[in-house]
């Protein structure tokens, strides 16, 4: 297939706290193919932006890299000098976080936050920047004019919008995106979306795209990988992933969401919580919640292992999982579970 | 009947620190003789309305005279302070009324024959001290310093009853280097400069150098020629002066004895009101060229101290169409602030910052021009920062002092530049019994109370050693008045329960009571 | 637009309260038990001189209209006479102003300059040995009594090292051209260093723990994180985007900060013997000169007053937030 | 607590407005004007007893400020609101109390909603001693509750405080709070949109089971579709502080009358790889509740707008059991 | 089950004393803060037991037989712990009475400053309405008021006291604590369990005094902590001007009277030192305790 722009291996990322160390990302593995969207979905606090944030290697000061590597076209970030990596940082890897209110800086008009990148990290003088600006906002589809404008002056959606043409402003390679639309009404969502779709397209951009929404992912995602308490549980094309799951939490996180349209069927929690990952429990981490969990699952954590093509799943029951899928429809499989982790 | 709380008034310890202490010592002393004292503290704007204008409402109060050149005449303390005919507004406010000391204050005012009067202000002394209608304290001593490396110590002049800050050592004071300026201090802020206002203490510094006198008090007390050459008594009712030639104001125009005319006048008129009482007894003022002749009511032994050496000569074409101005408004004089005062004195303004300082230069026209150049006045509020000052040659003269005397002593001996001179005051400290009011109607109770009390613990524990006791309000300072006679007064707390048992006062149960049938009545 | 609105709001609430300052005042100088010009009334005054003292400084009239011509005489900038100086309050206050804003502003100045800098350093240098050491400091020297640190200062510069000029605004009968010359003056900065140094240290702590305080907290937003993501250079993070936030609400403080400071002159122009608003307001009130009393506190809360509206713009000017709404 | 009468209006709100007054009243008595924010611009609505209707629309729309008018949590600016009859803005004392008993909200973040200091019993505990419900009765009434929303084993719980609780329990704890006093009314605000994606189904599920089982009238207010079909069978279209359409869930999704909700309609993403991708029918921009356009507020962003939308605010139109405000139904 | 219960409601009751107990919420996690607290108890111990520890009367002038005054002594001299004054007063005396004068003016104003700033911003915050427009008006004038020279002002008409401090600080600045507390307030008025209990029923008075007021309580405490350093610092300053009572001994009352005595010229440490300490100290610890309850309220700044 295509050449691969990011392989994550092994990951671990851990966070001091007062009880001790905490692994908020644990031996996760992804691929990312180059000049596609790869969606990173998982429920809140299994680690995504945890992630997302140590491959720019700006991370919260109590945190540490626990193992693992993150090769970008070929050079792992995790070990690269600090001055190399800054070099790397914005021209190569961008960012779009999920609150782009808080993301620019409010004393500054946008216009000065393009510049001081566009000068300061992409080398040009104050003309060619300033036709630069001009013409990233024309991408995204906001007036040049408004160049001049305060972030507040801005609605959410077009903040977005400012923060998707600040990252697209040096040409990066990738485009790791946190969350850019959760906080978004559902049509200024849609519309953003469109929005990085096109220029995906058109700049042959590599992009991550952090979401805990399945239906995002199914919209503009090529693959999708799917997160559980710090690990990557499933991988594959978006298609393959969503219609044929082979991971069981990623069965029931598909349960979950109501459809629009066909059946309006009775919808399947996964109860439960995630572990606590101060102490993870032994095995597969999903197999407290998991209704198909055996023993096995509950003494040794699972490997990937590939099922066909670059799907690839981490479940000891791999093998049934056509068998398990048609379990997972039936709601009495999930809720037989709400005894049990109460 | 039981004496009531007795109430003795002071001010708070910040301004005046020793006689909020003896304040306190007294109070301390008198309740061992059994009675009840409360020791009230007010600032003076407070404490005056209250002994001023109440003049029934108080018990005791704390009190200060101040020394001033022109109270180098006995006069004004005697008659204004406990003759009758003052006590309902004037300033005898603790109403004392003997008739004899009426006759006796009277007839030396009267007296123009030196010795005669001199006999009559002793007689006057020791009616005060047999009555004792205040309770005197002490003299204090007036200490002052300066730094001996810049001025010539011999050219410092102590005025007896004064102390060293005076007119005439500011005139005499000569340098001995390259700081010819006299820099010296103030605690007060300078209210104005104006010759026709007696405002706040330090403001008369300034005006004493600026304007000129006919006369001027000596440092021994007198009177002696200044702006006049000389004088004569031609009658006991008129008195005739002569014009030192050649006197010029500072803008340049010459003295006229038309000039001295109009500045009595201008006190004689309404516009002001303080100089007023100075020149209540002339009838009359006649020019003959360089020779003026006052006619008075009637005679008046202190007329040269408190009149001629008093009122400031102010030049006429300056006055003359600002007095008529202020004629027609409610403003009188005092409210007439000069941009450029004007007066024929050693010393010429220059310049007044607010809060700052005041700065007049040497008017080498004078006839008694200054050996400095110029004389500043600083305002300093504290002690602290003006004796620091002092010793950092920040100033040369320590012209106030209001704080402990030792203390500038020791450091005067441990620096070895400054110079301290203290000299006993013309000036008094006492304590105003309300002779109006039971039980200070009674002299045995007052004298009692007022022998109760050791002066040497006065004079040390709030005086630091710096004063003199005293039993006359005419100062030791000035020997010729003063009456050697009435020093020495005995003390001791036995003594004072000895004169109140003998008036009949009693102790019961630890507290004293007033004599059979006395009854307590206040008019309140 | 609604900007002007807003300050006209605030000009109008300004007005308010001046008048309901004066108010008070007016009340509390008045209903004083006692003769309000007792201290200046000589006791040799006949009674004809004493109503003509008093109708000079309109005391004779019912108090209501008193309070009506006080309040027309205010609007004209007029504050009446001083009893002491026996001069217009207002050419006294003016005289005095000047000295006491200097005094104020460079304080502030320099106050806001340190704190802001080392404020912002301890925040970039959190949790270290600097922050266990510092902040203590920083707490004693706003426990300290300002005089009492006046008079520690100017025993050891002044009186000990003789390094500095022990109190006022020049050398003795120093003359200049003008007010602006003697502040453009070397031996006004000499006089000046004490006292300045003085409220300087007093003032330094409330700019240095704000700035602290809210570096840290712009330190954790998004976009400080977003700056270095962009690989920005680590001194325009600090600086230009951490420092330039948290400077917002400090900025706002100086503002307020010359209020409370004006106020606290008081005590440290007593020490130094600076002639200002505040030891002529402490004068004043101790010789019962009422007129010039009130007239320096009116003056006094007229600054803090117009400062808290300036506090308010000046959010509005440096925060594009309010600004740009 | 009287059964479902199908057909009977609990809740009639005529011609309700609530405008925001924002800066200060001095400003405003200087400079005139102050400035309005018309958060609800005239809304009627009316519930049947035991219906549930899906209150939907974008962020700022004046979904919440709705809710909390027909709780009196807020008094309209303008407007009427009848509860069982009876109007809300005239209750005070007891007759305050009974409403309060009877009608009860849900809230949009179970974290917020209940005191931090509180203990799980404590909060529960609150209603039942305003209501006045004998001591006696509380441990019951409080066990029943937790059975109702599914919370196994309560006694775990009581001594718990908020933070102990993980979101999809609390937020059951809430619900059951709003259960206590066997409520007619229940407003809830976005129950689940705090909640993450595996157990909102289960609070979701909770809530269609309690309110068939109780026959409750409810409004459930959310700016998700896709949510509201899922609880409800009405759904009530707002825009900017107005309704715009209005009627049964399912033939809203089927065929969207409004341009709105036909926009809203489209943008709903739903986890299926091959869902369309045409572009959505409405323009770009974003809504102003300070300045809202004259006439349609919908018309700025309206690919269908004419001159008649700017000039007119459309009246509603009645289309068998739907209603809509659109000039091209007119 | 019936446990639980206990401990529901009755955690809302619980007795008054008990709940303001739990209310103080003593910052008792933060070093500095304990050690604010330890200054605290040394000095109100210091207050209670004055009479015990002091060895004179602090007022009393001394002097030997032979009407010596007792005065300038050295610590140690004649047995006078920290010297005497120059008017011959006990400075060990005068200072262990002088906490006594600090605990007074400290607390009370304290107590002042957060009780009436707490109902205004209470009732401000709550109410709204005319009652907050009249009580902000209320609080601009405050704020309009130039502290320092008012308590001045107040001072000179009524009689020299260490309680016109308290009465200025009681008048003016419960400003401070009103607004911020009107604010936390405003905001707290919007919570959703506010709303929740509003919703369930409550009464305006249960909805302050159980869901609003005990979330501000520290507030009012970090503003009463720091109004004991205000207090403390006004009253020296007002006794330095000279304004103070001086049958009161205070820290600042010896400060005056030290420096009035020249105290710095004639180096006697021994006498201004020691107040200046206490001041500091006392002030320093409300400071800490202040901060201890900053960190209660906005735990975000630890992290
Ligand atoms: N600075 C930090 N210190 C300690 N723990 C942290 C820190 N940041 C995150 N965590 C914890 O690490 C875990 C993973 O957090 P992360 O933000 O990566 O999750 P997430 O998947 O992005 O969640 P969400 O969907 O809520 O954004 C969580 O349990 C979170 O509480
Ligand atoms: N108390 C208030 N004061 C001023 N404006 C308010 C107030 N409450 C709400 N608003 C404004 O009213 C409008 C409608 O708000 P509301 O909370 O009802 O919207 P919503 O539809 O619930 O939005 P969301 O989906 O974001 O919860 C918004 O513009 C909001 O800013
Ligand atoms: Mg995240
Ligand atoms: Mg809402």
């Amino acid at each position: 297939m295509t050449e691969t722009i990011l392989d994550i291996r092994d990951l671990a990322i851990a966070y001091r706290v007062a009880q001790g160390e905490m692994r908020a990302v644990d031996g996760a593995s992804l691929a990312v193919p180059a000049g596609t969207i790869t969606g990173l979905v998982g429920e809140s606090g299994c680690g995504k932006t945890t992630l997302a944030r140590a491959l720019t290697r700006v991370m919260p000061g109590n945190a540490r890299l626990a193992g693992g590597q993150a090769l970008f076209a070929g050079r792992d970030l995790m070990t690269l000098p600090e001055a190399e990596m800054n070099r790397l940082r914005w021209r190569e890897i961008a960012f779009v976080p999920q609150s782009a209110m808080n993301s620019l800086d409010p004393v500054y008009r946008v216009g000065t936050q393009l510049r001081e990148v566009l000068v300061g990290r992409g080398g040009m003088d104050r003309r060619r920047a300033r036709a630069r600006a001009e013409e990233l906002f024309g991408m995204v589809g906001i007036e040049p004019r408004r160049l001049g404008d305060y972030p507040h002056q801005f609605s959410g959606g077009m903040r977005q919008r400012v923060a998707i043409a600040l990252a697209l402003a040096l040409g990066p390679r990738l485009v790791i995106a946190d969350e850019p639309v959760t906080a978004l009404d559902v049509i200024v969502q849609r519309q953003i979306l469109d929005q990085l779709l096109e220029l995906q397209k058109g700049l042959g951009l590599s992009v991550i795209l952090v979401t805990h929404d399945i239906s995002v992912v199914a919209y503009v995602c090529d693959r999708v990988a799917v997160m559980y308490a710090g690990q990557v549980v499933e991988a594959g094309d978006v298609r393959t992933v969503l219609t044929r799951p082979a991971h069981p939490y990623t069965m029931g996180l598909c349960n979950a969401f109501p459809h629009l349209d066909g059946a309006r069927g009775v919808l399947t929690p996964i109860e439960g919580a995630p572990p606590d990952l101060l102490a993870p429990p032994p095995g597969c981490r999903f197999a407290p919640r998991c209704p198909f969990a055996v023993d096995a699952c509950r003494r040794q954590a699972p490997p990937v292992q590939a099922i066909g093509g670059t799907h690839l799943a981490a479940c000891h029951r791999i093998a049934e999982a056509e068998a398990l899928r048609a379990r997972a429809a039936r709601v009495e499989t999930w809720a037989a579970m709400a005894e049990t982790v109460a | 009947d039981r004496i009531r709380e007795l109430k003795l008034i002071t001010r708070p310890q910040a301004a005046q620190p020793s006689e909020f202490q003896f304040a306190q010592i007294i109070a301390q002393e008198w309740r061992k003789l059994g009675l009840d004292v409360k020791v009230e503290v007010m600032p003076w704007e407070q404490m005056a309305d209250v002994v001023w204008y109440n003049r029934d409402k108080w018990d005791m109060t704390a009190w200060q005279m101040v020394g001033r050149p022109e109270r180098s005449d006995p006069d004004e303390l005697l008659y204004n302070l406990y003759h009758s005919s003052t006590s309902a507004k004037g300033y005898n406010f603790v109403g004392y009324s003997n008739p004899d000391y009426d006759r006796v204050a009277e007839a030396q005012r009267r007296e123009v024959d030196q010795e005669k009067r001199r006999a009559l202000v002793f007689r006057a002394q020791e009616i005060l001290a047999a009555d004792q209608p205040v309770m005197m304290l002490v003299h204090p001593r007036s200490t002052f310093a300066f730094d001996k490396t810049v001025w010539d110590p011999a050219s410092v002049v102590n005025q007896g009853g004064i102390g060293i800050k005076n007119f005439w050592t500011f005139v005499s004071i000569r340098p001995l280097g390259g700081q010819r300026d006299i820099v010296l201090n103030s605690s007060d802020n300078v209210q104005g400069i104006n010759p026709l206002w007696i405002s706040g203490g330090t403001d008369s510094w300034i005006t004493e150098l600026v304007w000129d006198r006919l006369l001027r008090i000596g440092p021994d007390g007198l009177p002696r020629p200044w702006a006049a050459e000389n004088w004569e008594w031609t009658s006991p009712t008129s008195i005739t002066v002569t014009l030192r030639p050649g006197q010029v104001w500072h803008d340049g125009k010459p003295l006229t004895a038309e000039d001295v005319r109009f500045s009595f006048e201008a006190a004689m008129g309404g516009e002001a009101p303080m100089y007023a009482p100075f020149v209540r007894n002339i009838a009359a003022i006649d020019v003959d060229g360089d020779r003026i002749t006052f006619t008075l009511k009637e005679p008046s032994a202190a007329f040269l101290t408190s009149t001629l050496a008093k009122i400031n000569l102010i030049p006429k074409h300056v006055w003359e169409p600002v007095l008529a101005d202020l004629a027609t408004r409610e403003e009188n004089a005092e409210s007439h602030q000069e941009k450029m005062p004007i007066g024929s004195g050693p010393f010429r303004f220059v310049s007044w910052t607010t809060n700052e300082e005041v700065v007049l230069e040497a008017n080498r026209g004078h006839w008694s021009a200054p050996a400095a150049d110029r004389w500043i006045l600083r305002i300093v509020p504290n002690a602290e920062a003006a004796l620091g000052m002092l010793r950092s040659g920040q100033i040369n003269f320590l012209a106030d002092f209001p704080g402990d005397p030792k203390v500038l002593v020791d450091a005067a001996a441990a620096d070895g530049d400054l110079e301290v001179v203290s000299t006993t005051d013309i000036g008094f400290r006492y304590v105003a019994f309300n002779n109006r009011r039971a039980p200070f109607g009674d002299p045995a109770f007052r004298r009692a109370l007022s022998s109760a009390v050791s002066r040497e613990l006065i004079v040390k524990a709030a005086f630091k050693g710096f004063a003199e006791p005293s039993n006359s309000i005419v100062s030791p300072a000035l020997p010729f008045w003063h009456d050697p006679a009435v020093d020495n007064m005995p003390t001791g707390l036995d003594l004072a329960r000895q004169i109140l048992s003998e008036a009949g006062y009693e102790l019961v149960g630890g507290k004293l009571h007033y004599p059979d049938g006395v009854r307590e009545t206040l008019a309140e | 637009m609604s900007g002007m609105r807003q300050i006209a709001g605030r000009l109008a609430q300004l007005v308010f309260v001046l008048w309901a300052v004066a108010t008070i005042l007016f009340l509390m100088f008045r209903l004083m038990p006692g003769n309000p010009l007792a201290a200046y009334i000589d006791p040799t005054f006949t009674e004809e001189q004493q109503r003509i003292l008093m109708a000079r400084f309109g005391l004779d009239r019912p108090l209501w209209e008193q309070y009506l011509i006080y309040l027309a005489n205010l609007l004209r900038g007029d504050l009446g006479d001083s009893f002491f100086y026996r001069q217009p309050v207002f050419d006294r206050i003016m005289e005095l102003l000047p000295n006491t804003l200097v005094l104020t502003f460079s304080s502030l100045i320099i106050a806001y300059g340190f704190g802001i800098v080392v404020g912002a350093w301890l925040a970039w240098a959190r949790g270290g040995l600097a922050e266990r050491i510092v902040i203590p400091v920083v707490l004693t020297t706003r426990a300290m009594p300002e005089f009492w640190l006046g008079m520690v200062l100017l025993a050891i510069f002044s009186f000990w090292l003789g390094w500095f000029p022990a109190g006022g605004t020049r050398p003795p009968g120093a003359e200049y051209d003008s007010l602006l010359a003697l502040y453009a003056s070397r031996d006004f900065l000499s006089h000046l260093a004490l006292p300045v140094l003085t409220l300087a240290i007093y003032s330094q702590g409330l700019p240095l723990l704000l700035m602290r305080s809210n570096m840290l907290e712009v330190m954790r937003e998004d976009f400080v994180t977003m700056a270095r993501i962009k690989g920005l250079p680590r001194w325009r993070v600090v600086v230009l985007h951490a420092a330039r936030n948290a400077l917002l609400p400090v900025a706002t403080s100086f503002a307020i900060a010359v209020g409370y400071q004006i106020q606290g002159n008081v005590v440290v122009e007593t020490v130094f013997s600076w002639p200002g608003l505040g030891r002529e307001l402490v004068n004043a009130v101790s010789a019962s000169d009422y007129p010039l009393a009130q007239g320096a506190f009116l003056m006094i809360a007229a600054v803090v007053v117009v400062m808290n509206l300036i506090a308010d713009l000046l959010y509005g000017i440096l925060d594009p937030r309010v600004s740009h709404a | 607590m009287s059964g479902p009468r199908a057909g009977v209006p609990l809740i009639e709100a005529e011609d309700v407005a609530m405008h925001f007054r924002v800066g200060s009243a001095l400003s405003a008595l200087v400079g005139g004007r102050p400035a309005l924010v018309r958060a609800v611009d005239g809304v009627s609505l009316t519930l049947m007893r035991g219906e549930s209707v899906g209150l939907l629309g974008e962020s700022g729309c004046g979904k919440t400020t709705m809710g909390r008018l027909l709780l009196r949590l807020l008094r309209p600016s303008a407007g009427r609101i009848r509860f069982d009859g009876e109007d809300i803005a005239a209750l005070s004392g007891a007759g305050l109390r009974r409403f309060r008993a009877r009608a009860q909200m849900i809230f949009q973040n179970p974290f917020e909603a209940l005191n931090p200091r509180f203990t799980i019993a404590a909060a529960l505990a609150e209603p039942l001693e305003n209501a006045g419900i004998p001591r006696a009765e509380w441990a019951g009434r409080i066990e029943r509750a937790m059975e109702l929303v599914r919370l196994p084993d309560p006694g775990q719980f009581l001594a718990r405080r908020p933070h102990q609780l993980s979101g999809g329990q609390l937020q059951r704890v809430v619900m059951a709070r709003a259960l206590l006093l066997d409520p007619d009314f229940v407003v809830a605000d976005e129950p689940v949109s705090m909640l993450d994606v595996s157990v909102r189904a289960g609070v979701l599920n909770v809530f269609r089971e309690v309110r068939a089982r109780l026959g409750l009238t409810a409004i459930y207010i959310s700016h998700d579709l896709a949510l509201v079909r899922y609880v409800c069978e009405r759904t009530v279209v707002m825009y900017l502080g107005r309704v715009v359409e209005d009627g049964p869930t399912e033939a809203m999704i089927e065929d969207p009358l409004h341009p709105y909700t036909r926009a809203l309609v489209a943008a709903v993403p739903t986890p299926d790889p091959d869902q369309s991708h045409a572009p959505l029918p409405i323009g770009r921009g974003a809504p102003d509740a300070r300045n809202p356009p004259s006439g349609c507020r919908f018309r700025d962003r309206c690919p269908l707008a004419h001159d008649r939308c700017a000039a007119e605010a459309p009246r509603p139109t009645r289309i068998g059991a739907r209603t809509v405000y659109c000039h091209l139904h007119g | 089950m019936p446990e639980a219960m206990d401990a529901s409601p009755g955690a809302a009751a619980g007795g008054l004393a008990g709940r303001l107990w739990r209310g103080l919420r003593l910052p008792l996690g933060d070093p500095l803060a304990v050690f604010g607290l330890m200054i605290y108890v040394l000095f109100i111990l210091t207050a209670v037991f004055a009479d015990q520890l002091a060895t004179h009367d602090p007022t009393e002038i001394l002097y030997t037989p032979d009407y010596d005054l007792a005065a300038d002594r050295r610590p140690g001299e004649d047995g006078y712990i920290l010297g005497t004054t120059s008017l011959g007063r006990d400075i060990w005396s005068q200072l262990v009475y002088g906490s006594r004068s600090a605990l007074l003016i400290g607390l009370t104003a304290a107590v002042m400053v957060a009780l009436i700033g707490t109902l205004v911003g209470l009732v401000a915050g709550y109410f709204g309405g005319w009652v907050d427009a009249v009580l902000m008006r209320l609080a601009d004038i405050a704020f309009g008021i130039p502290f320092l020279p008012f308590v001045i002002v107040l001072s000179a008409f009524l009689e020299p006291s260490i309680w016109n401090v308290v009465l200025a600080m009681a008048l003016v600045l419960w400003r401070d604590t009103g607004r911020v507390i009107r604010s936390q307030v405003l905001s707290l008025r919007t919570r959703a369990y506010v709303e929740a209990a509003r919703v369930c029923g409550s009464s305006d008075l249960k909805i302050v005094f159980r869901h609003i007021a005990p979330n501000i309580l520290p507030l009012s405490f970090l503003y009463g902590s720091i109004a004991i350093g205000w207090a403390i610092l006004t009253e020296a300053s007002i006794s330095f001007l000279g304004f103070g009572d001086p049958d009161t001994i205070s820290w600042g009352t010896m400060l005056q009277d030290a420096y009035a005595s020249q105290a710095l010229s004639t180096r006697a440490f021994h006498w201004f030192v020691p107040p200046g300490l206490c001041i500091i100290l006392v002030v320093v610890a409300g400071f800490l305790v202040s901060r201890g309850y900053e960190e209660i309220l906005f735990p975000k700044l630890k992290e």
